[in-house]
């Protein structure tokens, strides 16, 4: 190691005064005049009175995540309004961080249906491999992101929760109005409106 | 009704605690602290799009001059005593937030390197769960937070703490 | 397909260090060498004209556990001006050292370490051998095929294995 | 008795003039953050009163209610009083300063010497902070600190030499008042720059926040500071911030008069002073910052010769 | 040698100057998550350091060695988590040179898309926070801005923001969404503006370039022996970039310049960056052009890859069966090794992988970038300032849970 370093080329030191180099877009003169200071004010200057591109999330606005967004897992119901799922455990097996469990029963047809169906939340990572493994189609990730909790036990949700939660967004992507509201839990409630893609906000 | 009770329902020490539960909930200073993932998104929750300074957010550099640990990343066991340090070194009131599956539980990483979770470390007020949770998601922790605030009953007492405290650097290494 | 020019130099070049070449299923010109002869042979890679396999890009150690010899020492060469690519193998038994090539390549250093870290090889005349990932009063080495997944139990792992308490007892005495 | 009413009187005017000055901060930071937001196109404070207007007052209400740390191996006195050091000239350096006309506390005949003079104590409570918080950070905070506040001061007292020639005087209201048709700016344009960026050093503003230089100090000389001690820093760092602003004002700008529009001159003032304060916020979040270095031989390699030119400059046209 | 064990050195071998010892880290604003540097100072010139890493270390490799093929997908995202489609992508080519498979043209097509998005996203975050760390905040909320826009483009294509697990062994998870190609082309013409603007407020201000101009240089031979790659050695004047030299994917179908630059320090690392960034909208822009419109994003093996059409799966016994073995036991790789590198942001990307026949590989190592790379800070960082480790680092752009594994 020692002998290699020796032969190590000698970089620059850090006590020669560096070359100022001027070679910045602009000649001597911009230089001695700061031009490429005054670009930057200008540029900053141009921001300032620009529109602002912040969403107001709790009081004001929301946005509604598109329509493949991974939030919170839900359960489906079949046309019957009965559970689709069949409790066939795939889910629990492939999930990476094991964070799935369902106990089986069957009806008095002889169809399976989950006894318990539970997902901590605090485990999953939300990479959807659920979602692909369920061959009914009756577990899958919706829009619901805001679920933060006070004790992580919380997080452990079970089937009821599970099949209340919102599904998947018909047209996701933009900015709808909201109102805050905080007098039981902290809920961000939605109005049902139109709402804008926030990029329109971006275009100068 | 004894004089404990007395001055827990004054008038006076209400309005204390309102006054000050506001300030506290409307200047929480998390510290600059990303660990992982989690941390791009929460300096995404900082920038232009979602704007923590709205709630009055700002991020400082010191712990020492921070209310909330934001514990955004994986929490490994030769980190452990790194939070541990951080979070004695915050003045009270301070308040944690876990920020995504790995500070909260450990996430996929069950492994031989990895603390399940955070709260075996520190005590955490308030889980954030998502891996990573968007900036939204962040946000709605730090409500969450600011209501918890909001109950609270701070106005009698400021806890004051013995003094033998470490500074944040002094050269050594922290304990491992 | 490896380059047959490659294969040729490589055979004509330094034959006299290598105990057996193939081709993998990738399609890696593979050599397996002699312990010994690693730092040599490296360095006549790296310096021959027609090789210059100056880019070391990972030196990967694989555990066979029941197997002997245990251990796979893989050094993946690439060679910037040639666009060649090389794989060495060095098998070895537990217990014995491997020489470092840092001298050859400086960034062999980390990854010599994290060897050393993850698979307790020791790598002789490496100038600054000691843990890299893990903390300096961890035991055990967590890579190797023998160690749990979640590690021994402890105050902030309640998954981990619990520590065998047998081989404990082995120490004490 | 006619003394004891003139002290009251004098102790009435400190009392108001310390109590706005104690606001002042708060005005500021409201601004400051308010700027900041939108120069990044983002909005700022906006859920604690009308667009966050009253984000500092919580600001100040908490860190007065949060704990005070006093690390174990601090030297317990000096990290006590280090921030009321600090404040305390940023406070004194305005009993010279004239808002207007005959609105002042002090007449001084040798307020601009006074003022620089005091203004350079402020450095005091940044060293004993730094250096009584025994953490490394906080130590090479206060030294570069004090290295930077050294150099910058003495092109700073140069730049000022120029004013002094022109207006023959040493008394703030004479050099405003002698500014009443035209403005320093326009005969002492490079006294004026080398007085700015010595100001911005002084002030510690980007380009030249070294000393808590968040990117590799933490937080610099106050990282151990919490609390109500940390806020100290804050107001005198802000005070320090108006004290260029205003000295800008009133040696180059022409104080309290106007031009074109007749507004009341305290108005005048305070709209010059706004702009300058505006201008230190704006370009901190436009630029970077030095190098400890390369500070430290722009100051002498630069602005001292371009000061000390002025001077030649200016006695030659005077002569 | 000894004198990187600055811990361990014995109070007699002290110098009669006393240096400070710093300890920068690892919770410090600007070291880009928990690395942690040592300094041995003195004054404020570093003497010696030493850099410490593994605070992160999570066990990926070993964790690797318990999942199956699929199941470690998930995992390659949280490497390096600026441009996850980069791991996804060395990850799933070196699974699909062991099964011998080659994923769909259009696949690969949107493979090369979103790997060069990400590209972009990776290197904005950097060009930002090397600024911000130098003091100038506002760039970071500047690209910060566009990099949302990043965020949301993956967002419409692949569900999530940040941890996308977007390619699969064998394609792609889902077909682009509609809309998703007006969206990219708008996201092209926005972001070649804005690249304008990030020049006019650092790269043209003497202040950026005095700061990182000669400051950390290292010479092509020496960048060459530390093993840097991607654009830390690029810019110390190699040429050589994988995308071109040893194309995979679709990459020798498309026009693009390789960035080489000759000085070798901190300014022509973050320029090269940059001028990359130029380059990967160009790419974008022509694989939109040169994309199959219609076609498979997923090999037909049912017995790798789920299904697109959970419909066929209910349909079907067989597939029934097969979605079961899938989900349940994985799928089964050839006995062999491999060894596949991709250009990732952060340089060379490779995955090593033995299988031994089973579902789950014997082993899996990654050959990470950011980890090689960091090392260099030993060379680096001598006879600079404190101030100038920041921007080293900053420069050298390390990813810590990459680093770290």
């Amino acid at each position: 190691m020692n002998q290699t370093e020796a032969t190590n080329k000698p970089h620059a030191s850090a006590n020669s005064t560096p070359v100022e180099k001027s070679d910045s877009g602009q000649g001597w003169i911009g230089w001695v005049f700061f031009s490429d200071l005054f670009a930057g004010l200008r540029l900053t200057f141009k921001y300032m009175f620009a529109k602002h591109i912040t969403m107001q999330y709790p009081d004001i606005e929301k946005w509604q995540p598109y329509s493949r967004f991974r939030g919170h897992h839900f359960l489906l119901k079949d046309e019957q309004g009965d559970i689709k799922c069949v409790a066939c455990e795939l889910c629990a097996k492939i999930c990476p961080s094991q964070c799935i469990e369902v106990i089986p029963y069957e009806d008095e047809n002889g169809d399976r249906h989950p006894e318990v169906f539970d997902i901590d939340m605090g485990r999953c990572l939300y990479c959807g491999l659920c979602e692909d493994a369920c061959p009914v189609d009756a577990i899958a990730m919706g829009s619901h992101f805001e679920f933060s909790t006070y004790s992580s036990k919380d997080l452990l949700v079970n089937k009821a929760t599970l099949l209340a939660m919102p599904g998947k967004t018909e047209k996701g992507g933009v900015v709808i109005p909201a109102s805050f509201n905080s007098d039981e839990t902290v809920t961000v409630t939605a109005k049902n409106e139109k709402g804008y893609h926030w990029w329109d906000a971006i275009h100068r | 009704m004894s004089a404990e009770q007395d001055s827990t329902t004054n008038v006076f020490f209400t309005a204390l605690d309102g006054v000050i539960n506001w300030s506290r909930r409307s200047a929480l200073w998390p510290e600059t602290f990303g660990i992982a993932c989690c941390a791009i998104e929460m300096i995404s929750a900082g920038c232009s799009r979602y704007d923590l300074d709205r709630f009055g957010i700002v991020f400082r550099a010191s712990p020492r001059q921070s209310d909330v640990m934001v514990i955004a990343g994986t929490v490994t066991k030769k980190f452990a005593p790194i939070v541990k340090l951080l979070y004695d070194q915050m003045p009270e009131p301070r308040w944690v937030i876990a920020m995504g599956s790995c500070a909260i539980s450990g996430g996929v990483y069950n492994t031989y390197a990895v603390v399940q979770g955070s709260e075996l470390l520190v005590p955490v007020d308030v889980n954030v769960p998502g891996c990573p949770p968007r900036p939204d998601a962040l946000m709605h922790g730090f409500l969450l937070l600011q209501e918890k605030i909001k109950r609270s009953r701070s106005g009698r007492h400021i806890p004051v703490r013995d003094v033998d405290d470490v500074p944040v650097s002094t050269g050594k290494p922290p304990p491992q | 397909m490896p380059d047959a020019a490659l294969l040729n130099i490589l055979k004509s070049t330094c034959d006299r260090f290598i105990v057996d070449s193939f081709d993998t299923t990738d399609g890696f010109p593979c050599l397996v060498i002699e312990r010994n002869n690693i730092v040599p042979l490296c360095a006549q890679l790296k310096r021959h004209s027609d090789l210059q396999f100056n880019f070391l890009s990972d030196i990967c150690v694989v555990d066979f556990l029941p197997k002997i010899p245990r251990f796979e020492v893989l050094y993946h060469l690439y060679s910037i001006p040639y666009k060649y690519r090389l794989r060495l193998k060095c098998p070895f038994t537990e217990g014995q050292e491997i020489p470092s090539v840092t001298t050859v390549w400086r960034t062999a250093n980390w990854h010599e370490r994290e060897a050393y870290d993850m698979y307790g090889i020791v790598f002789s005349d490496h100038p600054d051998l000691r843990r890299i990932f893990m903390w300096d009063e961890f035991e055990g080495y967590p890579q190797r095929k023998d160690f749990p997944l979640r590690g021994y139990r402890d105050e902030y792992n309640p998954f981990g294995e619990e520590p065998d308490w047998s081989e404990d007892q082995d120490w004490s005495h | 008795m006619s003394g004891i009413l003139e002290l009251g009187i004098m102790l009435f005017h400190v009392m108001v003039v310390i109590i706005i000055l104690f606001l002042v901060p708060i005005p500021f930071t409201w601004m400051e953050r308010k700027v900041a937001g939108h120069i990044q196109q983002r909005l700022g404070p906006m859920r604690v009163g009308w667009h966050g207007v009253l984000q500092p007052l919580a600001d100040g209400i908490k860190l007065l209610t949060k704990e005070d740390i006093i690390p174990d191996r601090a030297d317990r006195l000096l990290f006590k009083i280090a921030p009321i050091i600090s404040l305390v000239p940023p406070f004194a350096v305005f009993v010279a300063v004239p808002f207007a006309d005959n609105l002042l506390l002090s007449d001084m005949n040798i307020g601009l010497l006074y003022i620089l003079a005091v203004a350079g104590l402020g450095i005091y409570g940044v060293i004993f902070g730094g250096w009584a918080s025994n953490s490394k950070y906080s130590l090479l905070g206060s030294i570069r600190s004090c290295a930077q506040l050294i150099s910058y001061e003495i092109p700073m007292g140069f730049a000022v030499i120029g004013v002094m020639m022109l207006s023959q005087s040493m008394n703030l209201s004479d050099i405003v008042n002698a500014q009443a048709d035209t403005w320093n700016i326009v005969y002492q344009p490079l006294g004026f720059f080398v007085f700015f960026i010595a100001g911005l050093a002084e002030a510690q503003r980007v380009p030249f926040d070294l000393a808590e230089a968040e990117g590799d100090l933490g937080a610099g000389y106050h990282t151990e500071y919490s609390g109500m001690r940390f806020s100290y820093f804050m107001i005198s760092e802000y005070l320090v911030m108006l004290t260029i602003s205003v000295l800008c004002v009133i040696l180059f700008f022409g104080g309290w008069h106007g031009f074109l529009l007749p507004l009341p001159p305290l108005l005048w003032f305070t709209l010059k002073v706004g702009f300058f304060v505006y201008l230190f916020m704006w370009i901190r979040f436009t630029f970077p910052r030095y190098r400890y270095d390369q500070l430290m031989s722009i100051g002498w390699k630069v602005l001292f010769p371009l000061s000390l030119a002025n001077i030649l400059v200016t006695g030659f046209f005077i002569v | 040698m000894t004198e990187m064990t600055l811990l361990d050195k014995s109070p007699g071998n002290e110098s009669p100057i006393k240096e400070i010892l710093l300890n920068l880290g690892p919770q410090h604003p600007s070291t880009h998550g928990v690395l942690r540097l040592l300094l041995q100072m003195e004054g404020e010139k570093i003497e010696a350091l030493d850099i410490i890493i593994g605070y992160l270390h999570r066990g990926n490799e070993k964790l690797a060695e318990s999942f199956t093929y699929t199941q470690i997908i998930p995992l390659t995202d949280r490497l390096d988590y600026l441009c996850q489609p980069s791991n996804n992508l060395a990850y799933c080519l070196a699974v699909e040179k062991l099964l011998g498979i080659e994923a769909p043209e259009r696949a690969q097509y949107i493979r090369v898309m979103m790997t060069e998005l990400s590209r972009i996203s990776g290197h904005l975050l950097i060009s930002g926070a090397l600024p911000m760390d130098l003091g100038a905040m506002t760039t970071l909320l500047y690209v910060m801005r566009e990099r949302e826009m990043i965020m949301d483009l993956m967002e419409m294509a692949t569900g999530a923001r940040m941890h996308s697990s977007y390619v699969r062994v064998g394609g792609i998870r889902e077909d682009l969404p509609e809309g998703f190609t007006d969206r990219m082309l708008e996201f092209c013409r926005i972001f070649r503006a804005r690249i304008v603007d990030y020049e006019t407020l650092v790269d043209k201000n003497r202040m950026f370039l005095r700061r990182t101009r000669d400051i950390g240089v290292i010479s092509a031979v020496d960048a060459i022996d530390w093993g840097l790659s991607g654009p830390c050695l690029r810019a110390s004047g190699v040429d050589w970039d994988m995308r071109r030299d040893n194309p995979y994917e679709i990459y020798d179908r498309l026009q693009f310049d390789v960035i080489v630059r000759e000085n070798g320090d901190c300014y022509d690392r973050w320029k090269c960056r940059m001028d990359e960034m130029r380059e990967s909208v160009k790419m974008i822009e022509q694989c939109l052009a040169q994309m199959p419109k219609q076609g498979p994003v997923m090999v037909d093996m049912p017995q790798i890859a789920f299904p697109g059409d959970k419909g066929k799966v209910q349909a079907s016994m067989e597939s029934l069966i097969q979605q079961f073995q899938l989900s349940a036991y994985g799928f089964k790789v050839p006995a062999g090794e491999t060894y596949v590198s991709i250009e990732a942001p952060k340089g060379e990307l490779g995955f090593y992988i033995i299988s031994d026949g089973s579902e789950k590989p014997f082993r899996m190592k990654i050959r990470a970038p950011s980890f090689v790379n960091l090392q260099v800070l030993y060379d680096l960082c001598k006879g600079y300032y404190l101030a100038d480790v920041i921007a080293i680092v900053g420069s050298l752009d390390p990813v810590m849970k990459e680093v770290d594994k």
